[in-house]
């Protein structure tokens, strides 16, 4: 289980292989990698740039992948998100669930993204074509998409 | 009693500042007494803080409530809905 | 789109950076790796050999494949399968999905599996500590993972 | 009508053999009178079909049924449920 918040790119296959190496209980690795799209949703962009909270980032980060462990039978989870100023292309952010059976590695995995997008404090500005930066807009559905990991009691909130 | 507040993304720009160290005055107990106190310090908080309601909180880097009390906190910072992921 | 049935291993970081080079379009990419695990149905395994039928394994890749394109707006997808002796920790199959938006790239990573399962004539056998061989039995839950992806039309079939 | 026939895992250790080409009779029309005729084979044969139920067909690597018709096809294949991924 580990967190990391880094300017840095990430190898996905290297991450795999860590997490994987000698590791003969795992039967399935589900990995997830955003990358940053050449148009937002204002037309064409030239660069993402990421804003964090410095802290309170890996902190949420290591709270919503303890609460995977909590639910799935996990033999490894790896959550890794990049800040800074990005280039379409680029890697953003990268899940990676192992465990022996394949349901729980893609669920997980799932619940990973949902939440993150929901409570890990980053704000994306998107760099458009005439060089001004807009700050992107929370989508109303990664909240939805977060909250079906609720049960009802926790939704009345 | 002394408080960090911090500030990111659009919040940071409206308020003209990331960090600054305030005094809370008496009567500020609440994240929305906080945001009413702050909204009296000028007009780039007035700008800043003119959609309270879409504005989220997190006190010592824990998500908070308007609800929620601010007695006792080291650090408290104003962000927009986050789009990280 | 591709699937590839072989003897060789499979590197997930390199499949990735194909199918993703230059794309920037893409938003999202999911891989899930299946792996030999070191134990099976009944104790401990030195070795499991997956038989299969060629000719009509790639044809039916292709035919799930072809439906989770249908499915779901997918940039890239590809399956990997291997044959023959794997020992515990070894790869067995690789699935990678890229799309413009994660919902889509998760859900066809999953419909892929899924429908490899109980569609793709392969065949495990598990070599026990003793050197003794058994087939695998299949997994009625495998079958009911499957089912979900069925409309009601089809699932009364 | 001659067709190759195709054994696969354990079907294809209970019956000795992977492939074969054979003559159909007469009278078998569907994949379900082929395996009834394909038990009149043999001990092998009779084993390898014992549990026909579970065994799945392919014609001309296509899934087909106990009812699907085998006329004119040119390989068919027996083995049991599939169990890869």
């Amino acid at each position: 289980m580990a967190v990391r918040v880094q300017r840095e790119d990430f190898d996905v296959g290297a991450e795999v292989r860590a997490m994987t190496a000698g590791r003969h209980e795992i039967g399935a690795v589900v990995t997830f990698t955003g990358t940053v799209r050449g148009s937002g949703k204002s037309g064409p962009i030239t660069a993402m740039t990421l804003e964090h909270y410095p802290g309170m980032t890996e902190r949420e980060l290591e709270r919503v992948e303890a609460e995977a462990k909590a639910r799935w039978p996990l033999s490894g989870s790896l959550v890794v998100h990049r800040y800074g100023r990005l280039e379409p292309g680029e890697n953003i952010v990268l899940v990676v669930t192992a465990s022996p059976h394949r349901e729980a590695a893609f669920a997980a995995a799932e619940f990973l993204m949902d939440y993150l997008k929901t409570s890990a404090p980053f704000w994306k500005s998107e760099t458009g074509a005439e060089g001004a930066a807009r700050w992107v807009d929370a989508d109303a559905k990664d909240a939805q998409r977060a909250a079906r990991w609720r049960g009802p009691d926790e939704a009345a909130e | 009693m002394s408080v960090t507040l911090r500030y990111f993304a659009w919040v940071r720009e409206k308020a003209g500042r990331s960090e600054e160290t305030v005094e809370l005055p008496d009567g500020v107990s609440t994240v929305a007494d906080l945001v009413g106190w702050l909204k009296t310090r000028g007009p780039e908080f007035e700008e800043a803080f003119a959609r309270a309601e879409v504005i989220r909180t997190a006190i010592d880097q824990t998500h908070a409530r308007p609800t929620s009390s601010v007695r006792g906190a080291r650090e408290i910072a104003f962000f927009p809905p986050v789009t990280g992921g």
